[in-house]
């Protein structure tokens, strides 16, 4: 059963050092917040996996949470490059960075693979594209009906998802609505799991019978963390901050700007400071 | 005849490409671009799919990502991005896909992952994302982008996913049995691979282009076909289609900054 | 783009002698009217896969139209026997059948493998059970990481799929809510689909943007036949009528009564025959 | 002490093994009734789940089928069957699975799938359903059963699911790591296979049930545990919840079987 808690004991009872942990929401519903105090609790060493690093990533990879990235598209959506995740790999500042780079198709199916209980999945992907030729996590299997080849990656299993969702019930199940993502796949497949939420309800009220719920089993600890996800957005919440977004270019470009940034952004800020960004302007 | 830019007349050509009866696998950028005003004009029904997992989705204004809420909010439906990638994109039922990228070889490859040595990078590109398997799985495959010596090279530096390979009927030996690129759309003409070498091939020039003008915005030596059409000029409808489309996008992203900065 | 169509005309251009047919519907939503215009149109030779052949497949048997059946678990729910599924395979009547049998986990997985185009589906299954080594179409399969060895079986892709849904909406979109069996996955992994709905509506109104809807163009036609599910049942419709399932019994066990009440409740009667029983009960 | 019968002391032992701590998967038929009876006594919060896809549902009358409406009506969530197999079967989520079945042997192996030779059955049961892939994925399994020489035979006809196999550490030889079949509930009495051998042995007889009734039910020689203990009977309480269970489940399905003969 989720306990309810606040952001900075969830982090600090679910997310270690040394961790693979995987931060999802495709475009939409991105934990923010959560990794902001991450990065104020001084998390080392993380394998981080994610299929688009997007900000958040380049947040924790310039402030050297990070051994290894684990992605399939690592740009700011629409505006250009993530300059932390750059310098890293082209730099190695502020330390060299371990990249385990695949194609959406592939990571998808592994977070797939990973909620079914299976140790990989297959995919009919990567047939003349060369990085299963410089990633030794794509392999080959054969169909044992057809002979068909075709390529498997393992499944991803994390010790820690992070996710932000709409709503909570009382009991801690959790509510995603909208574009889903792999946010789902990357719960069920993680040993413990936390979601950042817009906000707790009694209930859900009438929603489909086949919503996109999460039972309250299925997760470690819920915290209420409304705005949490910006700039990201929230369906029925708030929208994209493309400022933000667009902003991003010239803070992460210089190391410096970025710190200066950072520590005065997120390391002197909480959760809290999220809060001004719930309006449901949506 | 009407004013227009040379991106102008690639969006637009590029967006004639489709049809009503398509269901098209969507990039950001310049293939989202052609992909709306092609439902905007003449292709009303055409089902557009984002890999965000948005179905038939009908956004009154341009995505900045490949997520906006607007695609959700105006889909037939939204689907998880595992079943996107499993029962629609590998399952094969997209007919067509747009692509665009960093650099494209004389067999329409395409690299987005990197400038340089893979493990010595000069730049890291943003990497794959979706291509490799939309390159390989959709009926065919469309590439919309600008064209200078930069980008269409001799040789990519990385293979992030498949055209015509090394040309001929390599696509084949490689297990894939779809069409592959069909047409590059650039902002000076139209590309089409050569029926047997697969070799990209100048079918038409943009209005007002010389072959000399293309040739020296290419990498390797590129072949113009025996019989060159010229590429028909937007029309006065098609461009009002466009920049009305840019003009919401503009207004629609500037006034979200508006508000974001009054928070 | 799906075409609509009467229901005989939907099954004479869809459904071919030899043909593999998935006519699903998990307990919920099973397609009857489609089956009985099916035997109507003396179907021969027929490849049935259904995970729960129910009454339909017992119907579809004992009238001959089959040649073969895939499936995992062969009873009449909380009642008993299908008695002439049984009296196909222990005497041949009313002509021998082939049976490939599986799991539930197996079959599942067989229709997810057949929607994602995949030859085969593989599963953490079969494990000390005995169908393995009775069933060719039951093989193994070892991750190329970690070794681990998986069962696999060739995935679902019929000649034809066969659903119910509630609603289609006048393009054809069709809007399936409640249990969802592996409809979706059946229809994706066909070649041809038909699907029958309770009713037509303009548009579906507000329902979850996360719902399951199967597009126009993945629908080959779309029969509006309300109540085509009886004495399965439609969530928002009506319920199941229990009572038919346990007057099955009785109908089913010899050959003449069997005939008898199929030569005056399905040959001499039409689709309009469901009408009465699509009252809102629920 | 109250009067009950064979099957309520059977049904109401077998609810006594829940929690609200449990995540169970049930079967149709007894499980269906134990696990309920347990829900609305002292489990409250279980979470059930049954293979129909219907997650922590709480019917108000027990379903004929495993797909009644009623389940995904109380349900807190009805994702797909592939799903349900998928993420939460395989994906480890579910540590009870509550069985029956047609034959079982004495190391809980069972049987659902025919009587005679598979080729040339003499009776053909229905099948595995979920039964194969529920017996190797849940954390624990209990297996629910009248008890009879024609159904605890010395030898199945089939091996439908694993139970412990050959005994001994046979399961985890043949790749299995949850525990399999801890519990098998009957309408004489309680069994649980031995530490070692994982042989069945009964541990407690139903109040009034002899050792030799319950060895003149089973097909092999049945052991019994040193230290026998008897089965508590079932509480006036039980019994209520387990009767008006049935009751109200009666008459919902007659009424709706006359509202059926009505139309």
């Amino acid at each position: 059963m989720a306990v309810f808690a606040p952001l900075a004991d969830a982090i600090r009872d679910n997310l270690k050092d040394g961790d693979t942990v995987a931060f999802e929401g495709f475009t939409h519903l991105i934990p923010f917040a959560a990794v902001h105090e991450a990065i104020r609790q001084k998390r080392r060493d993380l394998h981080l996996v994610r299929m688009t690093p997007d900000l958040i990533y380049d947040q924790l990879i310039g402030m050297g949470c990070v051994r290894k990235l684990t992605f399939s598209w690592g740009g700011n959506p629409g505006v250009g490059s993530l300059h932390r995740l750059r310098d890293a790999v082209e730099n190695g500042w502020p330390h060299p960075l371990e990249i385990d780079e695949h194609s959406h198709a592939a990571l998808a199916n592994a977070y797939e693979a990973g909620a079914a209980g299976l140790p990989f999945a297959m995919l009919r992907g990567y047939r003349g594209a060369q990085l299963k030729e410089v990633n030794s996590n794509i392999k080959e299997i054969a169909c044992p009906f057809t002979g068909e080849k075709l390529a498997a990656v393992p499944a991803i299993r994390a010790d820690c998802a992070v996710i932000h969702a709409q709503k909570a019930d009382r009991r801690g199940n959790v509510l995603i609505e909208g574009i889903l993502g792999v946010q789902k796949e990357a719960v069920l497949g993680a040993r413990r799991a936390i979601v950042t939420v817009e906000e707790v309800v009694p209930d859900f009220g009438r929603v489909s019978p086949n919503a996109c719920i999460l039972p309250s089993w299925t997760v470690s600890a819920v915290v209420e963390v409304p705005g949490g996800a910006h700039p990201s957005y929230a369906h029925g919440y708030y929208k994209r901050d493309n400022a933000y977004y667009k902003a991003w270019e010239d803070i992460a470009r210089e190391r410096d700007v970025f710190l200066k940034w950072m520590e005065e952004n997120v390391l002197r800020k909480g959760p809290d400071a999220f809060k001004r960004h719930a309006g449901r302007a949506a | 005849m009407s004013h227009y830019t040379p991106n102008e007349i690639m969006t637009i050509a590029a967006a004639r490409e489709l049809t009503s009866d398509d269901v098209c696998f969507v990039g950001i950028g310049l293939p989202s671009a052609a992909c709306n005003v092609a439902r905007l004009s003449h292709a009303p029904d055409i089902t557009l799919i984002y890999e965000s997992g948005t179905i038939a989705t009908k956004p009154n204004v341009l995505p900045l990502s490949i997520g906006d809420g607007e695609l959700c909010e105006t889909a037939l439906v939204t689907v998880s991005v595992p079943e996107m990638f499993r029962y629609w994109l590998q399952g094969g039922r997209i007919n067509k896909g747009f692509l665009s990228a960093a650099q494209l070889d004389r067999f329409a490859n395409i690299n987005t992952t990197v400038i340089g040595p893979y493990d010595r990078p000069k730049v890291k590109l943003p990497g794959a994302g979706g291509a490799p398997e939309i390159a390989t799985s959709c009926g065919e495959i469309l590439i919309v982008m600008a064209q200078s010596k930069r980008s269409f090279v001799d040789k990519l530096d990385f293979v992030t996913s498949l055209g015509h390979g090394k040309g001929g009927d390599d696509r084949r030996r490689q297990g894939v049995t779809t069409k592959g690129p069909t047409k590059v759309i650039t902002d000076l003409c139209i590309m089409e691979p050569d029926p047997e070498t697969k070799e990209l091939t100048v079918t038409a020039l943009h209005p007002g282009v010389a072959p000399e003008q293309v040739a020296a915005a290419t990498g390797w030596s590129l072949k113009f076909a025996a019989d060159l059409d010229e590429t028909e000029p937007p029309s006065a409808a098609e461009l009002k289609v466009l920049r009305d489309l840019h003009r919401r996008t503009n207004e629609a992203h500037q006034s979200q900054e508006a508000r974001g900065a009054a928070q």
